[in-house]
């Protein structure tokens, strides 16, 4: 492949890996939507999904533009497979404890709560620093997510507190709900080679040097929520390469059901 | 009986009650019946919508969907807080909701059966509710007008947005159309019922009136919504399933069929096809979420004493 | 319509009826692959998934040798919508107590152990006056799907005993699914224009005459559970006429997403 | 110790033991263990292709795969009845495999992500299993050889099946090939570590085997199931993802890569992708289960309790 074709592949791997990141979320806590655990988190997670849902739709119309060939945002969304998502395993796993792909099970607010926590942890380094990025239009559009992160930061921290620091019972959850997720947060680490080869062409950041900054952040809050740092050894994910887990196969059966019944609709 | 005189006076002139005015105990009885179940309606109306959020079948309707149902739950909030403002906890309605002994309308006690149903239930049953809520923005109690009219504003957004998406649905495939038809055919009667029974047959509207809560008869507001709705249905191209449905010039109105009661008041009675899984799923989204309650009331506590004890 | 089409069509709906209520009953159950509360009980569930899958498949058949035009049994589970369907709703809802239908959660074997019960006390009688049915493809099925449905009832019948009358948590757990899905149940009973349409044309059973038989299985063994025989007033579901629950359309959406993803696809 | 030579006298004229037999206590101790962990991984390998009857793309393969299933469900009864026979309850081995103590076949810490995992899983992990099970079929314990002789018969159609299915989808579109290949890629240098370490690094073989329990070693059923398969492959038409295999006429065997048994020990160990999710899938079954069990136990103690008052 040539040189601008495999620029090409490296900044549309790049954009799609954090619009799949921002949707797959957005989709995992929209499933809370009517049946929160309070009225006011019920609106304050929908308003998460929201941001996330636009910073998908931001990404994706810049990846479809790049990639050309009629792709568009919703040709994106619904029509790629699993193994053509790039966004960590993390962010697909049901919003519960352990359990294989077809078990059905109550969901976990505290699973739901922690995993915000430990992405969004993530993501204010992270689009902090896209917003140098050499490709102009992923800086703007980091610049707007970052606002968006930020919050979501702030309010998964204050929960973790409340409820780390809360009853016995809601300690024990989110402590589970820590040991359950922290294994999964080892592939932010390990930068897939389209990552690296963004942060050569000088579009993409090297999440290495963010590795530090984000396990204080984390350590600092579980500090504060009285919760101890859960080991993050084992089994790397390897969602960002297209290798997910057996959850996302039926996330993504479901968001596509509708479109996929009508290809070529119009909505 | 001097205060009762001047709290009617007061009504009649037009004038707003406030929490802090005296009023009879009838009139804040009806309006924590009337505004809990408003506000019970609104978070349970959260789910027949919420059920399509996962599904809907682009990225914009899926952001306008989440928006719109965040709104409604946003509706809840500040109902609750109008209720409130009456001297009933928040908790002690929701026990109400949970336990069956508050209602809800009955309208989402059906259940969404394809995409379209976003469309139509934007279009149809926010329709009839903002038909039924905009003389509520001039009710007596303030609080609550004022949180009507935020609402109503609200509200007529969602409506628009749900024509627009069935403007488009119909503007697409064979397909789509059927299923814009589908779901106005399982939606158009439910909403006429959303009005209430015929005046004939209503038992609160009187005093309601006279106390400035209830404006307008249930049968006024059906015929403005009927014949605010023909119009924008034959622009759409669907047919609204009521064969006597026409245009009587003497009258200047639509004439229309009979609302079948039975099965009206079979649904509000705990017997429509989704009662007990609207109400057991609220009451199970409420229990599994005690341990968040309780761990964030723990906490503050915590904070609480820690803070004294900073300050001792 | 002329008579011949409206036959092909009594008959092709009344089919798809008898088919679509095995394949989504199937479909329910098999769920509980793996993961149900003993080993035998797990096998013996997947063993009744078997016949009602086989039942299907040769329902299917048929209907797809009556429409023709390249019909399969595959076309016919696999690509038609949730209105296309006529499946009684009791046997699509989830396996659990009363939730709308994105609100995930436990599955509840009492619920599935009731649902079996109620709808194979059916089939029995069903099956059995099916065998004279004047058209000679579905009378053969229902010879072989009789001795099936005799085994799923005594088989759920059994556990129906043992769970209503055995601790009081398993009796409650019981008595909570019976009053769940009873008032289903109604939609046996009232027939829809194809059924008594293909009753007329010798086709088809006239399920009212079914009725009190019906309640009296039902009855006895429920007393034998020591288990009060639920109220099945109020709505009737319209499943058989294409009108569902919120919860068909998820089923179809997961048992049908492989085979959308690779239309024309040979398995 | 005249007990003891008779024993090893009657393993050694390759006859069988049987449960009323004097044995060893580490004879039986090493048989439990390794029933029971055979048991466990029919149980736990009921999960992975579970997790595709739901979504089988045709109702033969659903009905296929439903019934591979349920075999796999059938040969861990089988196989907890031959540990049973020696003494240890099944509750007691599910305890064990519940709380971590006992192992599983690690091959079923992967998950299944395409609907071609079920085939590959047939025709290499079930292959390999074979490979491994057909010595023993003449294991020296009775119950447990006759176990495996119902159980390989068995899972040699399941294989059959698998290979089937991938001819299939290997003659379709190129989707369903590269569906196949993908699978392939994630499942083949897993299998090969389905036959344990090498044998310099391998800890119970050599007691194992003058027992009569193992009788060929690790790396000669690697090889024979190399050798099996190659070809296997080239008539199907995908690539096994190793550069290094190829035929070694010398030897008459295939040549074949490293490998990565740190990855492997890595997952033996608690590190796989799935190994949390399955133990707590089976957790969950158990506990949720446990009513039921409770139920029917309370409801025989009942009956025969009737009984004996009738009779009395």
């Amino acid at each position: 492949m040539d040189a601008v074709a495999t620029e090409t592949g490296v900044l549309l791997d790049y954009l799609l890996h954090l619009g799949d990141n921002a949707l797959v979320l957005a989709q995992r806590n929209c499933q809370w939507c009517g049946v929160g655990p309070v009225l006011e988190e019920d609106l304050a997670l929908a308003n998460q999904s929201l941001d996330l849902i636009g910073q998908a739709r931001l990404l994706y119309q810049e990846a479809a533009r790049v990639q050309g060939g009629g792709a568009t945002e919703d040709t994106l969304a619904y029509f790629r497979d699993d193994t053509a998502f790039r966004n960590y395993v993390l962010l697909e796993l049901p919003a519960s404890l352990p359990r294989v792909g077809y078990a059905q099970g109550d969901m976990d607010w505290g699973v739901t709560l922690a995993r915000n926590f430990l992405y969004s942890a993530l993501m204010v380094p992270l689009w902090e620093a896209l917003q140098n990025s050499g490709h102009a239009p992923l800086a703007a559009i980091a610049a707007k997510s970052l606002k968006e992160a930020r919050y979501h930061l702030r309010h998964a921290s204050e929960w973790v507190v409340r409820l780390g620091d809360g009853t016995d019972e809601s300690h024990a959850r989110m402590q589970a709900a820590f040991d359950h997720l922290m294994p999964y947060t080892q592939e932010f680490w390990v930068p897939s080679d389209f990552e690296r080869a963004a942060v050569e062409a000088g579009i993409g950041v090297d999440v290495t040097a963010l590795q530090a900054g984000w396990r204080a952040t984390v350590a600092a809050t579980l500090q504060e929520a009285t919760l101890r740092v859960p080991s993050d050894q084992g089994y790397v994910p390897q969602g960002k390469n297209g290798v997910h887990s057996e959850h996302l196969s039926y996330l993504l059966a479901e968001m596509q059901s509708v479109a996929r019944a009508h290809p070529g609709a119009q909505w | 009986a001097d205060k009762l005189d001047a709290f009617q006076a007061r009504i009649d002139a037009d004038g707003r009650i406030e929490p802090q005015d005296w009023m009879p105990e009838a009139y804040r009885k009806t309006l924590i019946r009337q505004i809990s179940q408003h506000a019970h309606s609104e978070v349970v109306g959260m789910l027949p919508e919420g059920n399509w959020i996962t599904r809907a079948p682009s990225l914009k309707r899926k952001a306008i969907l989440l928006a719109k149902v965040q709104d409604e739950g946003g509706h809840g909030l500040y109902l609750y807080s109008a209720a409130e403002t009456l001297g009933v906890s928040r908790a002690e309605l929701i026990e109400q909701l949970l336990t069956g002994r508050a209602k809800y309308s009955s309208i989402f006690n059906y259940p969404t059966l394809n995409w379209a149903d976003v469309g139509v239930i934007g279009w149809l049953v926010d329709g009839a509710a903002i038909m039924n809520q905009i003389p509520l923005c001039r009710c007596s109690y303030g609080p609550y007008a004022r949180a009507m009219i935020r609402i109503c504003k609200e509200e007529s957004f969602h409506q628009r947005q749900g024509y627009e998406l069935l403007l488009t649905m119909m503007r697409g495939t064979e397909a789509q159309r059927r299923m814009v038809q589908d779901a106005v055919d399982r939606w158009w009667w439910k909403c006429l019922a959303m009005f209430g029974p015929p005046d004939s047959a209503s038992v609160h509207s009187e005093q309601s009136m006279r106390w400035g809560i209830k404006r307008i008869s249930n049968d006024e507001l059906r015929q403005k919504f009927v014949d605010a709705t023909v119009p924008q249905a034959e622009v759409l191209g669907v047919t609204l399933p009521d064969p006597k449905l026409k245009w009587n010039p003497e009258r200047g109105h639509y004439d229309f069929g009979e609302i079948d009661w039975e099965e009206f008041w079979q649904t509000v009675n705990g017997h429509g096809p989704c009662n007990k899984e609207r109400l057991a799923t609220r009451v199970k989204a409420h229990e599994d979420g005690a341990w968040v309650r309780e761990g964030a009331l723990a906490h503050a506590r915590k904070r609480r004493q820690r803070e004294q004890a900073a300050a001792a």
